[in-house]
C-alpha cells in the first residue's frame, strides 16, 4: 500500500490500437504528445492497481513482457509497445506485407497446394496447415508468385517459421 | 461431497491449475495427447496409482468413448456417464438420425446413409434443396463439416470432408443435411438415474457462434414461449429413453424461422455450459451425475415436474483467441484477476502464470452471469468481462463484451448469424491512464511479473494472419 | 445497473481493495476516522467531487445515523436507506422496546426505561429474576452490554455499563432484559418500498457467535417450521410498519427454548449477512435498495408472497483474529487465494498486498455457500473454507472449520452458547509438505512475496494474549 | 511452470503448532527428523503451487515474512518458524511467562486500576486498554506484584509495548 511513487524522468515512444504517442513521465506529471497530465501511482504490495489522474482514480492492471506492456483499464485491454519497433498500424489490419507467410502456430503441413515459381491469386490457399486438431488454411496475402517453398507434406513447423514467400 | 479428486496430467502440465486445485493427481508421463490424456491404459493406471473408485470424463477427450467408457467398467471401476452403448447409438450421426425418426423425434432433412457415394449423395442434393450441409456420420463439433451452395461445388466438398473424416475419426461416411435459414440452436439438459426416470432439465440458448463454435449461452432461451419449451422438453427425454440414457446429457435441436424444431445431434456428456442450468436451477449437476452413478434416484421434484428456473443466466466463454480472426492464441498468462460478487461465477482453468499452449482447446474460462431477469443479466454479464483482468495472452474478451452489448442480441431476437452481422470491432481509443501505466511499466526496473525483456516467444506467433481455418 | 460507483478513503487506505474495485475514488484526506469516514462534511464533499448522485452507507460507520441521512437529503443527494425518523426511533432500544409493545410485538421481558436509577434497576432485576442483561439504550453491537447472575454483582456493573455507554454513545441510559436460557438469534429480512409495500424476506439464523457476535450464518434456520416462520415474518413486517420504514432493514428475535420470539432490536441498514438471502432467493438486494430509493415499487411477486427460498446457503465471517481467544490480529496479507464453484461466492475486501490494520473492524472476507440442501451446504461451506488461502495475517479459519463440522452444528439444534460449548480446537498435525514448504521458503534466495527478512512489526503484537475484553 | 527445480542442502530447526522437527533438505529430498522423504517442487510462474511428496501431490502456497514461512497445505494454514527463535510450546497455551504485560494491539490507556507495589491476583484486571472503539480488560496472568507501571490514564501505547510487571 502505498501512494505517490515517483518515476524518474523518461520518454517513450508508445503505440497502441494503432495510436501513437510521445510519453514522458516525471515527478507525478504525464506528458502525452505534450498534453501534461498529473497523475499518482497507487500501489498495493508494489503492484500498481490503479492511477489517480488528474484528480480521478482509474483502476489498472499491467504486466510487461519484454519491450510490450498490458494494460487493464477502463473495462479494456490494451497492448501497448515502443513504437520504434514496428510501424503503426491500425487494428484489424486487412493484410500484412511480408512477403513470407508465417505459420501462425506449430503444427504439421498437410498439404501444400502450389509449387515454387507458381503464380498464386491474393485468398488462394497455399497450404494447410494442421494444428490443434484442426486444419488451417493458408491464403496468399496478394497476387503474386511463390518463391520460396521448401516444406513437404508431413513436415513439422515452429510458429512463426516462414512456409513460403509471395513476391 | 468430502469425495477426494485425483486428477491426471502430462509433465508438461504439472503447473497447470487443475493439478493444484484437486486433492491429488497423478502424472501421465511426456509425449503427445495420444500418449497422455487419449490413453486409455495410461489413464487407468493413473485411477489405480492414486486410488480412484470412479472416473469422470469431464467434457474434453475421452467424454465420449464408448471404448473408454468400458474399459472404465472393465477395470472395476465406476463410469461416472451414459451407458458405452448409448455413446455409441448417439455417436454414429447416421444411425443417431435414424433412431430419433423411429422415436418420433423430427430431424433436420437430410440423407438416409443408405448409400455415401458421391452420385447418391448428389440425388440427395437434389431433392434437399441447395444449400446443403456435407457432414462426417462420425463427426462432431463441427469437424468436417462444410456447406455447399451449388452443384458444382459439391464434388470438392465431398473429397476434402471425406479426407478430413477419415483422417479425424477413422471412418470417412458422409450425409448430407438441408442448411436452415436463420436457425437458432437450442439444447435441451436431459438427466436419467438407474431407476428408469428420465427429465429434462430446461433449455439453454447457443446460437451466438464463430467458426460454428458457441461463445456465449443462456436460459432461458428467448425463442421459446411455454408450449414450445414443453414440446421440446419432451422430444429431448423421448430421444434419452430411445438409447436407454443414463446420467446427465444434451440433446440439440435446431429451430427454425418458423419456431419448427429438427433434433440435430447428442452430447453423451456435460456440456461446456452446463454451468448456466445450474445457475438457473440452483443445482450442482456434476454432483448429480456423482449420486446417479453411486444408484441415486432422481429427487421426487424433478421427475414430478415441480423445477422450474428461476431468473436468467448467460455464459461467455472466454478463449485464447484473436478476437477479429478467432483463431487460437498462446502466451503465458502475467496476470489473472476474476469477476467476483453476487451473481457472478467464474469457471476457470489458469491462473497468474499460466501457460497457454496451442496444443489444446484455447478455452480458458466461463464467466457466468446470473440475475432476476434477462436485462439485468447482461448487465451483470457486461460488468463481468469488463472486470475481469488478463494480461500476456490475447482473448475473445472484446468479442463477448461487443456482443452483449449488441441490440441485436439485447432484443433475443437473433440466430447463428448474429456474430457475422456484427457491426465491425473497433479498437477503443486508448484513455491517458493506459499510456501512463504502459510508461510505468516499460521502465520500472525489475518488473514483477516479467521475464527478462528479450525472449519473447510469443511475438513470431502474430506475424501473419491466415485468412481462414477450413475448420 | 450501469450506475457508476465512488468509494471514498483515507488517505492511509489508497492501496485497500474496494479504491480499486470503484469506478472512481475521492481522498477523505489523513487523521482519525472521526476526521475522515465519520465526517459527515467530508463525505459530503466527496460526493460532490466524485459527481454521485446518492449515497450508499454500507453498513458501517454512519450507515444507522440519522443525522447522516438527513445531511445527505439536505445536500439534494438521494439517501439509499431508510427514512431518518426510522432510524432514530430504531436507534434508542427503549423507544423501540416501547414501539415494539405497542404494535403487538413481544418483546423480550425487562424494565421499561421511565427511571433507570440504581434502585429502580434493582427492583426490576427482582422482578425480571437473576440472571439479568445490562444494556445500554444508545447501544448496539453488544457494547456496554454485560450479564449480571446476582444482586451482589449489578451496582458494579450498572457503573461500568454507564461508563462505557456515556463514552461510547454520549448517553449512559441503561435497561435491564431478562437473560433467556438457551435462546436463539433469528432475524427477519424486511423490505419496503416508497408506495406503502412492506415484505419480509424470510429469516437468517445468527446463533453462532462469539463476543456477542455473529461468525456464522444460515438460512433457513432449522429451528423454524412453517408456522412459526409465518408469525416471526408477521411480527417483522409489524414492526417495520409501525416506524414507517422505507428500504432494506432487519428485525433481530431471540427465540427461547420453548420457542417463543420476542423482538430484540432492529438494524435500520443492510446486514453483513445479508448475501445467505441473496443466495436464497436469487436477489440482489443492495440493487433493490438503490431501486427503491428511486421510487421503484417491490415487485408484485414479492407482495404477492410468491417468493420462496431455494437450497440452504450459509455465510461464514472470516475475521483477522487469534481462532482461540479471539482477539483481533493485524498483518499483510502476503497471499489470499479465493474459494471457487458452484454455489460458492466470497465477498471479500482485502487480496494479496493488503494491509490488515487493528483501526477497523477485523472482517477480511464474508464465504458463502450454497446449495441445495443443508447438509450439502454445510459440505460445500467446509470445502470452501478449505480451500480459502490467507496467509501472513492470523484468522478465524480454524473456528469456522470447527463449527462447520461439529456435530451441534450438524444437528442443527444449537443457540448462542455453540461456540462455548464446542470441544477444544486442536491444532492439526504438520504434514511433512508443510515442513517442506516452510523449508524452501526460508532459505529461497528472492523471496517474491516477502518484505526484507529483518523487520517484523506485527511480532510484537503477539507476546501477551489478555484475559477478556469488556466489550 | 516448471517442476523438479531443487535446493542446496539447507537444515534448519522448524517450530510449527507446538511440533519441532529438524528439516534438511537435499537434491529433492528431505529428511524431517531423520525421515527421509522424496518431494518435488510445482511452481507456476516461480510460485511453488503443489509439492510432489512420496509420489502424491499435495496443492501448498507458501510465503515469508522475516524468519516466519506460513504455509497453506490440506485445508490448513501452518505459521512455521525457525525454532531456536522461540522455545516450542503447545498452542493454545494457557498462560504466558512474561513478566510484562505487552499491549496486545495500540490504544489508549483507559483505566490503570492498580498502583505499583500492589500485589494482584490472577485474572485481576490491571489496566483497561480502548482500541478499535472496545475496552479491553489487561489482567494479571498469574498472582504476583506489580513491580513497574509507569502508564497513566489517557497515554496511548504501541502494540508490544510493555504496559506493567508482575513478578
Amino acid at each position: 500500500m502505498a501512494a505517490g511513487r515517483c518515476a524518474r524522468l523518461t520518454s517513450l515512444r508508445l503505440e497502441s490500437n494503432g495510436e501513437e504517442r510521445e510519453v514522458t513521465l516525471a515527478n507525478g506529471t504525464a506528458s502525452i504528445d505534450g498534453k501534461k497530465v498529473s497523475f499518482t501511482e497507487i500501489r498495493r504490495d508494489d503492484m500498481l492497481v490503479a492511477l489517480e489522474v488528474e484528480g480521478s482514480i482509474v483502476p489498472v492492471r499491467s504486466a510487461r513482457r519484454g519491450d510490450r506492456a498490458f494494460v487493464w483499464c477502463a473495462g479494456h485491454v490494451f497492448e501497448v509497445r515502443r513504437a520504434a519497433d514496428r510501424p503503426a498500424r491500425a487494428r484489424p489490419a486487412a493484410g500484412e506485407s511480408h512477403a513470407g507467410l508465417l505459420a501462425p502456430m506449430p503444427g504439421r503441413i498437410r498439404k501444400a497446394l502450389v509449387r515454387r515459381g507458381e503464380a498464386v491469386a491474393r485468398g488462394q490457399v497455399v497450404l494447410v496447415l494442421e494444428a490443434m486438431k484442426m486444419e488451417h488454411a493458408i491464403r496468399a496475402p496478394r497476387d503474386g508468385v511463390v518463391t520460396k517453398l521448401e516444406l513437404r507434406e508431413g513436415d513439422l513447423v515452429e510458429a512463426g517459421a516462414v512456409l513460403a514467400e509471395i513476391t | 461431497m468430502r469425495i477426494g479428486t485425483v486428477a491426471v496430467f502430462a509433465d508438461a502440465d504439472a503447473g497447470a491449475v487443475h493439478v493444484d486445485r484437486a486433492d491429488h493427481a497423478v502424472s501421465l508421463g511426456g509425449g503427445s495427447v495420444a500418449e497422455t490424456y487419449l490413453s486409455i491404459p495410461k489413464i487407468l493406471d493413473a485411477a489405480r496409482t492414486g486410488g480412484a473408485d470412479a472416473i469422470h470424463p469431464g467434457y474434453g477427450f475421452l467424454a465420449e468413448s464408448a471404448e473408454f467408457a468400458r474399459a472404465v467398467e472393465r477395470a472395476g471401476l465406476v463410469w461416472i456417464g451414459p451407458p458405452p452403448e448409448a455413446i455409441e447409438e448417439m455417436g454414429d450421426k447416421l444411425s443417431a438420425r435414424a433412431r430419433m425418426r423411429k422415436a418420433g423425434v423430427p430431424v433436420v432433412p437430410g440423407t438416409d446413409g443408405s448409400a455415401a457415394d458421391d452420385a447418391t449423395l448428389a440425388r440427395g442434393a437434389e431433392e434437399l434443396g441447395y444449400p446443403v450441409l456435407v457432414k462426417a456420420s462420425a463427426g462432431g463439433g463441427g469437424k468436417g463439416m462444410s456447406r455447399v451452395d451449388r452443384a458444382a461445388d459439391l464434388s470438392g466438398a465431398l473429397d476434402e470432408a471425406r479426407r478430413i473424416a477419415a483422417s479425424a475419426f477413422g471412418d470417412d461416411t458422409l450425409y448430407l443435411e438441408k442448411l436452415l435459414a436463420g436457425p437458432r440452436h437450442v439444447e435441451f439438459q436431459i438427466f436419467a438415474d438407474l431407476h428408469g426416470n428420465t427429465v429434462h432439465l430446461f433449455e439453454r440458448e447457443c446460437s451466438v457462434q464463430r467458426r460454428h463454435q458457441k461463445i456465449v449461452e443462456e436460459t432461458p432461451s428467448p425463442a421459446l414461449d411455454s408450449p414450445l419449451r414443453s414440446a421440446m422438453g419432451a422430444a429431448a427425454v423421448e430421444a434419452a429413453h430411445a438409447v436407454g440414457y443414463v446420467g446427465a446429457g444434451t440433446i440439440e435441436f435446431l429451430l427454425d424461422s418458423e419456431r419448427r424444431f429438427y433434433f440435430l445431434e447428442a452430447n453423451t456428456r456435460l456440456q461446456v455450459e452446463h454451468p448456466i442450468t445450474e445457475e438457473t436451477l440452483g443445482l450442482d449437476l456434476v454432483a448429480w451425475q456423482i449420486e446417479v452413478a453411486q444408484g441415486a434416484q432422481l429427487p421426487a421434484a424433478w421427475t414430478r415436474g415441480e423445477l422450474a428456473p428461476r431468473g436468467h443466466a448467460i455464459e461467455m466463454r472466454l478463449y485464447a483467441e484473436d478476437p477479429f480472426d478467432f483463431l487460437p492464441r498462446a502466451g503465458s498468462v502475467l496476470e489473472w484477476v476474476e469477476p467476483a460478487g453476487p451473481g457472478v461465477r467464474v469457471d476457470s482453468g489458469v491462473d497468474r502464470g499460466s501457460t497457454v499452449s496451442l496444443e489444446y482447446d484455447p478455452l480458458l474460462a466461463k464467466v457466468v452471469a446470473h440475475a432476476e431477469d434477462r436485462r439485468r443479466a447482461i448487465e451483470r454479464a457486461l460488468r463481468a468481462i469488463d472486470e475481469l483482468v488478463v494480461l500476456g495472452v490475447e482473448t475473445n474478451r472484446p468479442l463477448l463484451a461487443h456482443v452483449l452489448s449488441s441490440a441485436e442480441f439485447e432484443s433475443g431476437d437473433y440466430d447463428t448469424g448474429l456474430v457475422s452481422r456484427l457491426p465491425p470491432l473497433a479498437p477503443p481509443p486508448v484513455p491517458p491512464a493506459a499510456w501512463i501505466a504502459a510508461a510505468l511499466s516499460l521502465t520500472r526496473r525489475a518488473p514483477s511479473n516479467a521475464p527478462p525483456a528479450a525472449a519473447d516467444p510469443w511475438e513470431a506467433a502474430k506475424g501473419w494472419r491466415p485468412a481462414g481455418a477450413l475448420d
